[in-house]
This record gives structure tokens, C-alpha cells and sequence, in this order.
């Protein structure tokens, strides 16, 4: 495995009426990858699984797979398994029937249609509900069912469009670290959307942030958090986001450039150089967002630990990591 | 549950009232007025009829027409059911992707649906033409020699059924409305499991539409067996030897021109009856789809 | 782009083969509308000319002079315009009502609706008549209004109840909330949300109103409050070599049908039909 | 409110059939009758077809408010009458100042006599059925052209001469009323007893059996009459309108139509004679018929008192398509008018005194329906004579025997 | 302010069918408070809103506001407003329109409702939306413009269905202070339904959890927090969850007993009392999560700093926080 599934796309394009969903983009999965894309809503990242996908064509640009150009190739025809976002599973078969749909499709022979379906169900453990109707279980169950559905078609790449994105959070904690381990054991090439910051970090081989149909940045998660290419980008990932402040003010730096430093890298001290009033303690229970505002007004969100101490209206010094200080052009937003 | 829940439920059936008075007023009153002259004597010229128990019932179990129009009923319901079905869930899914023009070859679809029924009939009178008919001309490209339409029993009735064939707006367009509501993402989950165009057809848009065909077959079935009879009345007006002396037809000739009003009103029994049977059938049949749900 | 393969039998099932049946769809129409134009008085053509030799208008000229044709046209404008509100209203309403119950309510209503489905017009044409004479309506534009207060057809009910269907729970709510009763939730909450149900209703209880026949030829007796398909009828009889009045009268008929299709469709088979919604048809 | 029309209490409704033409005419009668009774107004209720007739008048019988005056065919007066549906005529004409019984012809007047000897309804015309003939083709094929008194054999020649080249000899259409005058020309009889009729007697009656072979002959034998496909490929009124056809059998009801032939001469003649029989033809009427019960019927009688007058009837001549049964107007240039094809016109006038009818049973108009599909099976071969005619008699008899109303 | 609006739920109970949605639910709500419904999906949170705004009516129990009985008070005579999870924005009217619909309904006049309607706009920051419709705008604003109806009807209870939840993260956070600052300026009793961690210890004064129509604590979010009532409260408040281990293994305590403690209370210690097997690291940024498997098999999930510099397949020590260790009964799962 691993040696399949190599997607690139060259400069696509795509737009829908007047709205630009995709301007230009490049973007190299490599074989055996997990590949993250985040942005804000409305920025391609579906566009683009859907482009990969064959659903829809570009306006322009290639999409090679393995090297070859797949623009003529229908989607029934590609190798590619999608999970979407609402999970598109068929409400007039069973959970069952779902399963065994693409394999009656490629007229696989009944009976080991049946034995793959079943232990593909099995190994996501949703073998007790194969005789139910989709409509009769529940957000983490259907996910499941959708997993595994994507599983039995034994692609090339899998496409996953924002899968986790209905569960609530102990579910989701618990499907991510499946998803983990299902990529690690099959090693297929993995294009993943997600909103979520956790996910965005953990999921991901790499991470591409998109903004407005272009690609901001493409770099392991933990190098894009730690060196965001451009303010946008900064401000994005993580949650909360990083403050920017522009230069002179309460971080020093020079005027034209915009600094910015994120919440964990602001540490409560007594001997800490800047002074700030707190207007709000979000005591999240495993730690405590405060949001703080400096004598010029500038606004400055710190994490602390779960039990800060610190109450509104107090007011607090703050000691900032100088090492992970960004500096950004204020003029094009990009890292200097 | 005590007396004050379901405030909703209450106003619901508020919003019902006037259609439940109106199908009392309207259908109940008068049905059960007609089923109580089934049992009488009269004519529909006179003011008062007599009761007369079961002897329009005896009449009508030895009454050779009404087996010739039940037969002719049944066929005409096997015939132009599925045809027209046929037609308008085919034509409501080749017509309902977007395209170019679109609109307009929906229109041309829709028109015969309000074409007067005697110009369809005319029509058609024309299109079965034996000698200078296109239908029989068409026959003759392969050969056969085609068919004196209106004189056989077997041919006037597949001739009343593809003219019915054309009037089918409103199941067209129920069908264009239905395709349009379902989800397109099932189809491209379909097609990226290698489902192509055909498979698509078969394992999503066709059990997916289960309901609503569901809902146009009962509804065709009864506007077949009852209503649709008024073009086939303009175009064969029952024959060739009762062919197509449909039950309505039947019905409205004994009603109204040979004054068997009384027995009119016990054949219009049995004809729903008949309808409801075949209606119950038809939804036993098609039960493990679903489609109640 | 694309290689010429997949372009030509894509262009023959999206095009070629829909064309195809539209013509022949529309062929009644073509037929009816060329018949009208021959000159009246030959003896009937032996074969359905796609466009008389030289077309005239003198069958539609005609027309007015052999029937009201103009009164017989208000009477059955005057009905319509009644009778399309009303059985929107009715549909509407019971449609709202429906959409409001609670399943298993809903289950047995439709069931319910189905049985009034199962009643044969047959049944009630003549007894109805009884009803409308105690009313003392006999002869007047009432008893052509019975069938817009059954909503034309438990049909239409059914079809404004699936679009109901479509209004969330959240929405009727939230309406509730703001202080609004359920006449007003379904007058300006529901209503202008399923235009297109609207449409179709009024549609086809236009086509319905426009072209019933048996209801006037039952309940009105006066000449002069004729509808126009009783006044069709008048020229059914006619020698063959009218057959351009019939087929004239039978355009005028249709005429309106495919007016109102025209105009509705623009909103209710539009590939967009919410923008469709907001600009009113118009693009 | 027992009859008479609720809305208008003063005033009649009259409900009359016939197409756009008919009704026009009757409209400008009824606008003449305004003007002379301004104190009965009347609502013209009009409908098109005989079935819509009958689905309206049984409508508003059953309901209870039956128009006051309406048009009835002879053929279908029958069920009416039987249930004393209709307010008898006799006792009106008879005390009538402006009309006689005698100005009327006395064969119209029998057929709605339902016992036999009091009037029902008042009839309004008295068509018979006659050969239109294409004169042009009679010369082309030297034949000569048909006169008073002649024969079956001289029909039969001259169809035979006429046939050929995509042309032919006859158009009838096989029915009950088309086969009835030849059957008694022959001096057979439909059925067993014209009052009382019980059974057809179309093969029984050896006479009628000639009769009906002699009929299906044209068809079955000599191929005269245009075959089943045929027929329905072009009807024989457009095909003699076309000049394909030789003779054509129909009542007046065709002449506004064959008014509009100017490519050759037509004209009409008697129906030929059986040989060794009697002149015959067959009566078409309309009646005008009062409906049973009102408590008041004057002011529907002065509207037929007006309709069945001089002025009345030569409204309803001008169209040409009738012969009125007013035998003054009939014989008045109204109806004579030289000027209009066909030129002699007199061959209506002077069958009358052959004419006949159908018996007018309760049940008659469902024995004609019925029989005259039957018929046609046979006439165009579709099932062996024989065989067809014994289903025939078969199928029908029993109609006789029903009660009114009653089902098959 | 803050007088009004005291909600009382007296052993309320609702079914579907056969489904209990609600059980003997007794909560009180004080004037001007803001409380948090917790739970998992289809524990009857969404249930308890609709009664109280009288969408539903109880199978049996009182709901009291302000000490009235309002059964029988239909939902238009209640002053209560909504914000439903998926906004109920009115598709067919604009967004100055959907804004003056209940105003028009109440019979307001045409000027004084368009002054109303645009005053709330401006205060959420959608005045220059108005002409637009719904769906012509983001998910942020749509939440902002069901805000400004509800803030319209000045009711005397705010009812909030997962307001929330359909926005992004960095959109989520910023919606998030807003509805804390309108809360505060406004002082109305607020029951506020949420999936969110973050949101539940956030937004609330106290915070109820349920679970399949039961409630189970009710408290302020930092007291939930430290002091589950029981395991289902200890494993639903927090992400990742609480570890929960059975007595007699890692975490000591006897038989009978499960342990719980938290990730962030487990510190990476060479001197600590545990020793595991990293599994797998989550780099989330800000944090790592680390999921580790004892020798005995128990796995733990810990919660060190951003850059903790563990491996997966490395050995490590872990020092529980000693005060942190929660008690549960193994039978009942409730707090010891
Ligand atoms: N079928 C379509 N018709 C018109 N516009 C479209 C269509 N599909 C996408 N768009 C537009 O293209 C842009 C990109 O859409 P896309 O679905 O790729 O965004 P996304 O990043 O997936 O957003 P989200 O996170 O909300 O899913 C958006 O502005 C969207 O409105
Ligand atoms: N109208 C209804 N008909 C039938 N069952 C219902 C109905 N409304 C709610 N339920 C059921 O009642 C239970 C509680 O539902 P509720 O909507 O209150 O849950 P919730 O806590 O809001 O869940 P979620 O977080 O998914 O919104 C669920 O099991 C649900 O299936
Ligand atoms: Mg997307
Ligand atoms: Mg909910």
C-alpha cells in the first residue's frame, strides 16, 4: 500500500456564476497520506474533494492521479471512496443494504458481498444494526455506516468531507482516534475537510489552509500552527485564535508590521511586562480563557490553567514567550 | 391524556373542518343518497320511488353488458395504467434534469393535458386511421399491414389507451416536482460507488420515488376506472361490441339515457367497490416498500 | 474539450431524444391549431396537413357569430377567478391541516382522503342536484364552485400537505412565538414558502375549472350563464366540413390552459426555484 | 317548487339540443316570442348533444326541478311518456284557438301518440331518409339518374355502375334506422308487434330477412358500400362531399352540409321501392314536450303554441336542415326554396305519407343502441352473418321485456 | 430586570409513542439567571425548551413562571422568546422582514416597528444586512438575526436551542462573549441548550446535565466540573473525558470503586507513580493530548503542554493529582 493514490493537482480553477470557488490551485497529496484541508466556510474545501471526486468538472487545471490525467474519467469509474458531511446514506435500505450496494453495483457475488459487508460492519462496530433503516440510528452510528460503506469499496484515495463534524464531542474524540488508526492500518491516500481546530491538528499528515478559493499554506500541522505563512493563517488555526497586535503597542516590534502571540504563550506573572485589566474569566474547567484588555485598549486573550485565580476586574501582568512572538507585514499580512 | 393536550392536534383538525363538512355536504350526503337508490326503483323521472330490496341486484347478476363492461374495464385498467404511468414517470425523469430549453419541452409535455378532449379524440381518429393513419403507416415500414383500428375489440382498446397515453400532466409534473426534491448527494455517493447512469435509475431514483409512484399509480388507477372515460366516450362511444363500454360508460348510459337511474346508482357501488379492491391490492402488494411509512 | 464520443450520445439523450417527445406531445396541439386555420367549407382533409394549403382566420371569425362566444369566455373567467382561490384556499388549509397532525393522525386523514378519492363522480352528479335545488342554487355559479371547496381533488390536498412538509417544526415555532395564531402562521409563514405547490394547485384547478364540463351541463340552466366548454359542445355537432370552428373553438379552450402554464411554470419547474420565488418569475 | 323553474317564477325554461347552427335558430324564435309575449319570459337552456340532453333532463327530474318545455326525439320520448313523465299535449291542442291538429302532419303526430290515440308531445319536423345522389358520376357512368318508384334492383345497378376506380356506389351507415324503411318496403316488420313489441323479428319474419340480406348484401356481396377500413378512413358524408361516393342515404339533417359542395350537382330522391312492396321511409322528429306536474302548464303551451305556429316553424325552415312538420310552411317557399340545392325537395314532402316509425317502447332507444352495434359487426363482416344475426336477436330480445329502467 | 422570569419544572413528564423524552424532571431557573442544559443528543434538552415556551404540552407535572401555573397559557401569550438551533429564519421575507414579522403580528405600528426592528439590527451588527435574505448571509450573522427577533419580543425567559452550533470555531468563540455581554446588559433569564464544552462551562451561571430525560446534577459548571455526581456527569463534562478506571488498577482505591481523573490532572513526571506506554500524540497546538495504555491494559488519556516532547511507543511516568482523584461506586456509578 502507500504506493497508490498519488494526487496532484495543477493550477484548477473553478468557478460557480460569479463566485470564485477555486482560484488557481496547486496541491501535491502524496501516496499514503493524510491530508488536511481547513478554512473557513465557503473557502472550496468541499469544492475541491468534489473536483478529485469527478461530481463536478474544473474550468481549468489538471488533476492527475497517479500521474495520469483523470479529467475524462467519470466518477463511477474512479477509484475513490467519499464520506460526505450529512453522510448521503440511502434511506430506503437497511444499514445492510447500504453496505452491499456498491458491492451488488461491481456484481460481487452475493454471498461474499454479504461476508465483506459484514465484517467491514464488524470492525466498526456497528454489526447489531445491520437490519435497521439509516433514519432509525443515531449521528455516531450513521458515520459509522457511511465509514464503512467508504471502506468496502477499497479505493484508491479516500475523500472525507467534514465526517466528524455532526457528532458531539465525547463521540468525536472517541470516531478521531478510530479514523487515526483505520488510516494507519489500510495506509490509503486520505483527503480529510474538516472546521475542527483538534481534528486539523491531529488528523492530518499535512495541513493545506484555504481562504477564498486559494491556498494559503501546506505544511505539518504543528509547523503551520508554530509558523503560520500569513496573518490569516495565524488566526485561523487555534482556538482561541492568536492575538495581533499591531506593532509599537503593547508587544513592541516596529510600526507596519502587525505582532502577534498566541494565548498559550502569554503567561500570568507577577513580573510580567505588560499590564492588563481582565474583563472576562472563561473557566473552561480544564483551563481558564481569560480575556484581557491593555491600558490602550488593546485585547489580549491569555490561557491559564483551571484554576487561575484570577477574577474580572483585577488587574493582572502578563508575560509574553518572546521566542514565539510572529511578526507579520501589516501591509499584505504575510510573516516577515 | 387529559382533556386540554394536544392544543395543536386541535387546531389541526380546526384546519380540516372545512374540507370534512364540505366532503360531507358534498361526496358523503349525496354517495349515500345514490347507494339508498340502488335499492328502489327509480327511473330519474319520477319523484318517487318505490324500495324494491335486491331485485336490481338480481338484474345485475345476469346482466351480459355489465360483464362486457367489468371485462372491458379490467383490460382498459391493465392497458393504460402502466402505459401512462409509464409515460409520465419516464418523460417526468428525462424532462426533469436542468437543461437548455428545458422549460420548453416540459410545456409540450404538459399541453395535451389541456387540449379539449374532443380535439384529442379527433386526434386520434386520425392517428388510427387505417389507410392514411401514421400509425399503420409506421407499421407498414416493417412490413405489417397494419390494423382497422376501431373495429377489432383487441386493437380499439390498445387505440383508446395510447391516447390516453397522451394527457399525463399532472403525474408529469408530480414526478418532475418529486425528482427535483430528492437529495443529489445520494446520487453522487451512488456514482462514486460505481453506480453508473442506468444503476442510478434502478437502485435509487425509482425506490426512492416509491411513494409518489405509489401515490400516481392508486390515483391513476382510479381516475382510470372512473373519470377518464370522456375521450374514449368522443372515440368509440363503446364500441366495437362493447369493447370499450368502460364502466362509467356503462354507468352514465344506464343513469341517463335509458332512465335506469336506480341501477345506475347500484353499478356505481360496485364500481367502488371495484376501485377499492384494486386499490387494497395494489397497496398490499407494494407494502415492503416502505412507502407508509 | 472532450472527445467527440461522449459528446454525441450526450447530446442525443439531453436533447435529441427529449425533443423528440416533445414534438410528439406537442403534435395535438400543432394539429389543432393548423385545422383551425383551413378555410372553412372543403370537405375534411384526408390526411392531417402539417399547415393548410392557405391559412385563414375566418373559422375564428366565425365563432362569435354561431355562439356567445364572448359571454360564454366572462362566464368562464368570472368562474375560474372564483373558483382557483377557492380551491387554493381550501387545498391550502386542509393541506396546513394535515401537515400539523401528528403522524399516526395523518396516517388515518390520508386514509380518509383516500376514500373520498374512491367515490365515483358518477354518484354524485344527479344527487347532488337535489342538494343545490333545497340550497336554491340550481342555475347559479354555486354549484360549479362545489369542487374548488372539495380542493378539486383530495389529490391537491395530499400534494400541499408534501410541501407543508417542508416548512420546519422550528419555523412554525418560532412564528408561535412571536405571537402569531396558526391562521396567520399558515397565511404569511407557510403559504409563501410553497409558492410552487401554489402554482401547481392553481394550475391544475385551473385546468380543471376551465375545461369542466359536467357540472354546468347539470346545474345551469339559463343560456346566458353558459361556460365555454358547454358552448365547445355546440360545435362538436357540426358538419365535418366546420371542422375548423371545432377546432378553432378548441383552441380558444386551450388557449388560457397553456397561458397559465406558461406563466406558472416560470416559477414552478425553474432550475432555481427559490430565485425563481424572489424575482416573481421575472428574469 | 314542484316544477317549473324556481329562479324565475314567472317566467319558463326551455332546454333544446342541437349544434351551434340549431341553436341559433332557436334563438332568434325565442327572440320573435319575446316580442309578442313580453309577459312570459323564457330561459333558453341549451345543449348540444342528445346524451348531454338526457343527462340534463334526468338530472333535473331526479332533483326535482324539470325544465318546463323541452325537445325530446321520438326515439327516446318512449321512456319519458311511460312514466308519465310528460304532461300530455292532446288536451291543449285540442282547446288551442291558433293551432289544428290537421295542420300537422298526421305521421309525425302518430309517433307521439304513446297509447296509440292521445298526443304527447307536439313534433316540430319530420325528417325522412332520402338518397342524395352525385349527378355528375351518374352521368360519367350512364346511369340513369334515380326517380320516384324505383327499385331495389335499379339502386343496386346503378351502385354497382358507380363503384370502381377508389369509388363507390353507397354510403349508409349500418344501423337500425337505415335498415328499418327497406325492411318495410318489403312489407316485413323490425319486430313482433309495433305496439307491443317483444322480440326483433329480423330473421323470423321471412320478408324482414330478405330485407336485412339484401342490406348486407351492398356490403358483404357486392361490395358497393365502402369496406370497414374503409369507412373509417374517411366517412361516407366527406366522401360523396369529395365526389367518391354515388349515393348517399341520410336524412335533411346532411343538406347544410352538401350546401357547401360546389364542384358538382347533387341532389335527392326517394328511397327505392322492394319489388313487389311498398314505398317506404323512416320518421325523424323532434318533439316539443310539456313536463308532468307543474301546476300551471299555459305559459309553456303558448311557447309551443308560438314555436309549433306559421311564424314559429318558418324561422326554423330558413335553416334548411329541417322539414317542418307544419305542413303549410313545408310546402311554402321557405322550405321549397328552388334557389337552394337540393332542387327537389319535394321528395321529403312526398314520402310523408310512407312514413313510419320505430315502435316508442320505454326501452327502444336502448334496443336500437344496442342492435345497430350488433349490426355493424355483421354488416362489415366481422362475424359471419348467420351467426351474428342469432346474437343479435339473442342479445336484444331480452331489452324488451325489461321494466324501464331496469339494467341489461 | 432580573425580577422576573422564575421558572419552576415540577416533575414534568413527556413521551413520544414510546419513547420517554422527559421523566421527573423538577429544575428551577431564578430570575435573571442563565442556565445551561447539558446532555447527549436526544436526552430531552430540546424537550424541556418547547415546553416551557408551550410548543408541547407535559403528560403530567406544572411548569411555573413566576409562580403562574402557564399550562394553559398558549405559546403566543407566553413572553418567551426562542432561538432555535437551526435559526427558523423565515426563508420568504428578508432579514428586515423577518425582524418586523412579529412585530407587524403584535399589531406594532408600521414606523415604530421599522425604528424597533432597525435599533436591535444595529445593536447586533446587521443593520447593513436588512435587504438581504437568509440565505444570503453567513451562519454568524443568520445566529445575530435570530438573536435581534428574539431581542424584539422582550420577553421576560430567553430560550436558546444550540445557538451556536452550526457556526466555526473562531466564529463560535466570538458569538460566544457576545451572548455573555447581551446576557449581562439585559439581565432576562436565559435557558440555554448546548452540545459544547466550552460553551457549557462558559455561558451558564449553573449548569444541568441530563441524560435520557433524567436530570442528573444541577450546579455552577466549575462545581459540575470539579464534582461530578456521577460517572455520566464525570465522563460527558470535559474533553478529553475523565479518565475512569476501576478500583484495585493504576489508581489504587478498592473493589466496588471506579476512579476518575481528569487529563489535565495527570502531569508527565520521571518520578511519578504510573508508568504507561504512549500510544498516540495529539499536537493540538496549544496542548497534546496524550493517549497511553498502562501494563495492565488501562488506557489514560493525559493532557500535557504544546511542545511536551513524548513519542508515540515511548515509556513514561505519570504523577496523578492526589486532591483530583474522583470516587464512584461501581454499582450505582454515583460520587463516593
Ligand atoms: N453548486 C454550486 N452552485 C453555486 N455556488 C456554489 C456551488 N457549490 C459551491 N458554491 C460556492 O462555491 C464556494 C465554495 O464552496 P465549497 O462548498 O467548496 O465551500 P466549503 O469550503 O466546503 O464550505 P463549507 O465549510 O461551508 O462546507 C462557496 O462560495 C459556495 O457558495
Ligand atoms: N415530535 C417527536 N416525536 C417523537 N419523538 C420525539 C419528538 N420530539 C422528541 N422526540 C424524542 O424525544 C427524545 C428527546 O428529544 P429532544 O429533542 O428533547 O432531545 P435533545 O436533547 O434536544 O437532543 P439533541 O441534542 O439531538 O437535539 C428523543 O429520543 C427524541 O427522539
Ligand atoms: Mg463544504
Ligand atoms: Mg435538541
Amino acid at each position: 500500500m502507500g504506493e497508490h493514490g498519488a494526487i496532484r493537482l495543477e493550477s484548477l480553477t473553478r468557478s460557480y456564476g460569479r463566485v470564485v470557488a477555486l482560484d488557481d490551485v496547486d496541491l501535491e497529496v502524496r501516496a499514503g497520506e493524510m491530508m488536511t484541508l481547513v478554512g473557513p466556510s465557503g473557502s472550496g474545501k468541499s469544492t475541491i474533494l468534489r473536483l478529485i471526486a469527478g461530481l463536478d468538472r474544473p474550468d481549468g487545471g489538471r488533476i492527475l492521479v497517479d500521474g495520469q490525467d483523470v479529467s475524462q474519467v467519470p466518477p463511477h469509474r474512479r477509484a475513490v471512496a467519499m464520506v460526505f458531511q450529512d453522510f448521503a446514506l440511502y434511506p430506503h435500505l437497511t444499514v445492510l443494504g447500504n453496505l452491499l450496494f456498491g458491492l451488488r453495483v461491481r456484481r460481487v457475488r452475493r454471498d461474499e458481498a454479504d461476508r465483506r459487508a459484514r465484517s467491514a460492519a464488524e470492525r466498526l462496530g456497528i454489526g447489531d444494526l445491520l437490519d435497521r433503516y439509516p433514519d432509525q440510528t443515531s449521528g455516531g452510528q450513521r458515520q459509522r455506516i457511511a465509514l464503512a460503506r467508504a471502506l468496502l469499496r477499497e479505493p484508491t484515495v479516500y475523500l472525507l468531507d467534514e465526517p466528524l463534524a455532526s457528532l458531539d464531542a465525547p463521540l468525536r474524540f472517541a470516531t478521531r482516534a478510530d479514523l487515526l488508526a483505520l488510516h494507519r492500518d489500510l495506509g490509503t491516500t486520505t483527503v480529510h475537510v474538516t472546521h475542527d481546530q483538534a481534528e486539523a491538528m491531529t488528523l492530518g499528515d499535512r495541513v493545506a489552509v484555504l481562504d477564498r478559493g486559494r491556498i494559503r499554506q501546506v505544511g505539518p500541522p504543528q509547523q503551520v500552527y508554530d509558523e503560520p505563512a500569513d496573518m490569516f493563517v495565524a488566526g485561523f488555526l487555534g482556538s482561541p485564535p492568536m492575538n495581533l497586535v499591531p506593532g509599537g503597542a503593547v508587544l513592541g516590534g516596529s510600526r507596519g508590521l502587525i505582532l502577534g502571540i498566541r494565548p498559550e504563550d502569554l503567561t500570568l506573572d507577577v513580573d510580567g511586562s505588560i499590564e492588563v485589566t481582565v474583563d472576562v474569566v472563561e473557566a473552561l474547567g480544564s483551563e481558564s480563557i481569560l480575556l484581557t484588555r491593555g491600558a490602550d485598549g488593546t485585547r489580549l486573550t491569555v490561557r491559564a490553567g483551571p484554576r487561575c485565580g484570577a477574577r474580572p476586574g483585577e488587574t493582572v501582568r502578563l508575560r509574553p514567550n518572546p521566542d514565539r512572538v510572529h511578526h507579520f507585514d501589516a501591509e499584505t499580512g504575510r510573516r516577515r | 391524556m387529559t382533556s386540554d393536550r394536544g392544543r395543536k392536534p386541535l387546531t389541526a383538525w380546526a384546519f380540516l373542518a372545512p374540507y370534512a363538512v364540505a366532503v360531507g355536504l358534498l361526496i358523503a350526503v349525496p354517495a349515500l343518497l345514490n347507494l339508498g337508490y340502488a335499492f328502489t326503483d327509480h327511473t330519474g323521472l319520477t319523484r318517487d320511488p318505490q324500495f324494491v330490496g335486491l331485485s336490481n341486484v338480481r338484474r345485475m347478476l345476469d346482466d351480459g353488458f355489465l360483464l362486457d363492461s367489468v371485462r372491458a374495464s379490467a383490460i382498459h385498467l391493465a392497458l393504460a395504467v402502466p402505459l401512462r404511468l409509464l409515460a409520465a414517470v419516464g418523460l417526468g425523469l428525462l424532462l426533469a434534469a436542468p437543461r437548455p430549453g428545458g422549460r420548453w419541452f416540459r410545456v409540450a409535455v404538459y399541453l395535451p393535458t389541456v387540449v379539449p378532449d374532443v380535439a384529442l379524440a379527433v386526434l386520434f381518429l386520425w392517428v388510427l386511421n387505417p389507410l392514411y393513419g401514421p400509425l399503420n403507416q409506421l407499421l407498414g415500414l416493417f412490413g405489417h399491414s397494419g390494423f382497422t383500428w376501431l373495429s377489432d375489440p383487441g386493437t380499439a382498446r390498445v387505440g383508446v389507451a395510447l391516447m390516453l397515453m397522451f394527457p399525463i400532466g399532472e403525474g408529469f409534473l408530480v414526478v418532475l416536482a418529486a425528482r427535483r426534491m430528492l437529495d443529489g448527494r445520494l446520487y453522487e455517493a451512488a456514482a462514486l460507488e460505481g453506480c453508473g447512469p442506468f444503476g442510478q435509475l434502478r437502485r435509487l431514483t425509482l425506490p426512492l420515488l416509491a411513494p409518489v409512484l405509489l401515490l400516481l399509480a392508486v390515483r391513476d388507477t382510479i381516475l382510470t376506472l372512473q373519470v377518464n372515460f370522456v375521450p374514449a366516450y368522443v372515440l368509440t362511444d363503446g364500441r366495437p361490441s362493447n369493447a370499450t363500454l368502460y364502466l362509467p360508460v356503462y354507468i352514465f348510459d344506464q343513469a341517463f339515457e335509458f332512465s335506469g337511474f336506480a341501477y345506475g346508482a347500484l353499478i356505481t357501488s360496485v364500481l367502488m367497490v371495484v376501485t377499492a379492491i384494486v386499490i387494497t391490492a395494489l397497496l398490499l402488494v407494494v407494502r415492503r416498500w416502505r412507502v407508509l411509512r | 474539450m472532450r472527445p467527440e464520443g461522449t459528446v454525441i450520445p450526450r447530446f442525443i439523450g439531453r436533447f435529441v431524444v427529449p425533443a423528440l417527445f416533445a414534438t410528439l406531445f406537442a403534435a395535438p396541439l400543432w394539429f389543432m391549431v393548423a385545422g383551425s386555420l383551413r378555410p372553412a367549407g372543403e370537405p375534411p382533409p384526408r390526411t392531417l396537413e402539417l399547415l393548410p394549403p392557405d391559412p385563414s382566420l375566418a373559422a375564428y371569425a366565425r365563432l362569435p357569430e354561431l355562439i356567445p362566444l364572448f359571454r360564454y369566455l366572462a362566464n368562464s373567467a368570472l368562474v375560474v377567478a372564483i373558483a382557483v382561490p377557492v380551491t387554493v384556499v381550501v387545498a391550502s388549509l386542509t393541506g396546513f391541516g394535515l401537515r400539523l397532525l401528528t403522524p399516526t393522525a395523518r396516517r388515518r386523514a390520508v386514509l380518509g382522503l383516500l376514500a373520498v378519492l374512491l367515490v365515483p363522480v358518477t354518484a354524485v352528479w344527479a344527487t347532488r342536484f337535489e342538494l343545490f335545488r333545497l340550497a336554491g342554487v340550481v342555475d347559479t355559479y354555486v354549484p360549479l364552485l362545489a369542487p374548488a371547496l372539495l380542493a378539486g381533488s383530495p389529490f391537491l390536498v395530499l400534494l400541499y400537505a408534501w410541501a407543508f412538509g417542508g416548512v420546519p417544526d422550528s419555523q412554525l415555532g418560532a412564528a408561535r412565538l412571536e405571537g402569531a395564531g396558526w391562521l396567520t402562521i399558515w397565511r404569511r409563514v407557510a403559504l409563501p414558502q410553497v409558492r410552487p405547490a401554489t402554482l401547481a394547485v392553481a394550475v391544475l384547478a385551473f385546468t380543471f375549472h376551465w375545461s369542466n364540463l359536467i357540472d354546468p351541463l347539470l346545474y345551469l340552466h339559463s343560456g346566458d350563464r353558459y361556460t365555454y366548454p358547454l358552448g365547445l359542445q355546440f360545435l362538436r355537432l357540426l358538419n365535418p366540413t366546420d371542422w375548423p370552428l371545432l377546432m378553432a373553438g378548441c383552441v380558444v379552450a386551450t388557449a388560457p390552459c397553456v397561458v397559465v402554464f406558461l406563466l406558472a411554470q416560470r416559477i414552478l419547474l425553474n432550475d432555481d426555484p427559490l430565485a425563481a420565488l424572489r424575482s416573481g418569475g421575472r428574469r | 317548487d314542484s316544477g317549473g323553474e324556481a329562479t324565475d317564477d314567472d317566467g319558463i325554461t326551455v332546454v333544446l339540443f342541437g349544434d351551434a347552427e340549431e341553436i341559433a335558430g332557436y334563438r332568434s324564435m325565442i327572440d320573435a316570442f319575446a316580442e309578442t309575449n313580453p309577459d312570459v319570459p323564457v330561459t333558453l337552456s341549451p345543449v348540444a348533444t342528445q346524451d348531454e340532453l338526457m343527462a340534463r333532463l334526468t338530472t333535473s327530474f331526479a332533483g326535482g326541478q324539470p325544465p318546463d318545455v323541452f325537445l325530446l326525439n321520438y326515439r327516446r320520448y318512449g321512456q319519458f311518456a311511460a312514466q308519465q313523465a310528460i304532461e300530455p299535449a292532446q288536451s291543449y291542442l285540442d282547446r288551442s284557438t291558433t293551432l289544428k291538429e290537421s295542420d300537422f302532419s298526421p305521421r309525425a303526430l302518430d309517433a307521439f301518440r304513446y297509447d296509440g290515440k292521445a298526443l304527447t308531445c307536439l313534433p316540430q319536423n319530420m325528417s325522412s331518409l332520402v338518397v342524395y345522389y352525385n349527378a355528375d358520376l351518374f352521368a360519367k357512368a350512364g346511369v340513369p339518374l334515380p326517380k320516384a318508384g324505383w327499385t331495389w334492383d335499379d339502386f343496386l345497378a346503378a351502385a354497382r355502375a358507380l363503384t370502381g376506380d377508389g369509388r363507390y356506389g353507397v354510403g349508409v351507415e349500418p344501423s337500425i334506422p337505415r335498415l328499418a324503411p327497406f325492411v318495410w318496403s318489403n312489407r316485413g316488420d323490425l319486430v313482433d308487434d309495433p305496439a307491443r313489441p317483444t322480440a326483433l323479428t329480423l330473421t323470423g319474419n321471412p320478408a324482414a330477412r330478405k330485407a336485412v340480406d339484401w342490406f348486407l348484401d351492398l356490403q358483404l356481396k357486392h361490395h358497393v358500400v365502402p369496406p370497414d377500413a374503409e369507412e373509417q378512413s374517411e366517412s361516407s358524408e366527406a366522401r360523396f362531399l369529395r365526389g367518391t361516393l354515388g349515393m348517399y342515404l341520410n336524412s335533411r339533417v346532411a343538406v347544410p352540409t352538401l350546401r357547401t359542395i360546389d364542384g358538382f350537382t347533387w341532389d335527392a330522391a326517394p328511397l327505392p321501392v322492394a319489388p313487389g312492396g311498398v314505398p317506404a321511409s323512416i320518421l325523424h322528429s323532434d318533439a316539443y314536450c310539456m313536463s308532468a306536474g307543474a301546476p300551471d302548464h299555459d305559459r309553456a303551451w303558448r311557447f309551443i303554441e308560438f314555436a309549433m305556429g306559421e311564424q314559429g316553424q318558418q324561422i326554423l325552415a330558413g335553416s334548411g336542415r329541417t322539414v317542418p312538420s307544419r305542413l303549410d310552411v313545408a310546402n311554402s317557399p321557405t322550405f321549397l326554396d328552388p334557389q337552394e340545392p337540393p332542387r327537389s325537395s319535394r321528395v321529403y314532402l312526398d314520402a310523408e305519407p310512407h312514413l313510419r316509425a320505430t315502435p316508442r317502447t320505454g326501452t327502444w332507444s336502448r334496443v336500437e343502441r344496442e342492435a345497430g352495434a350488433l349490426l355493424e359487426e355483421v354488416f362489415y363482416g366481422r362475424v359471419d352473418r348467420e351467426e351474428g344475426l342469432r346474437t343479435l336477436e339473442e342479445k336484444i330480445n331480452p331489452l324488451f321485456n325489461l321494466p324501464v329502467g331496469a339494467g341489461g
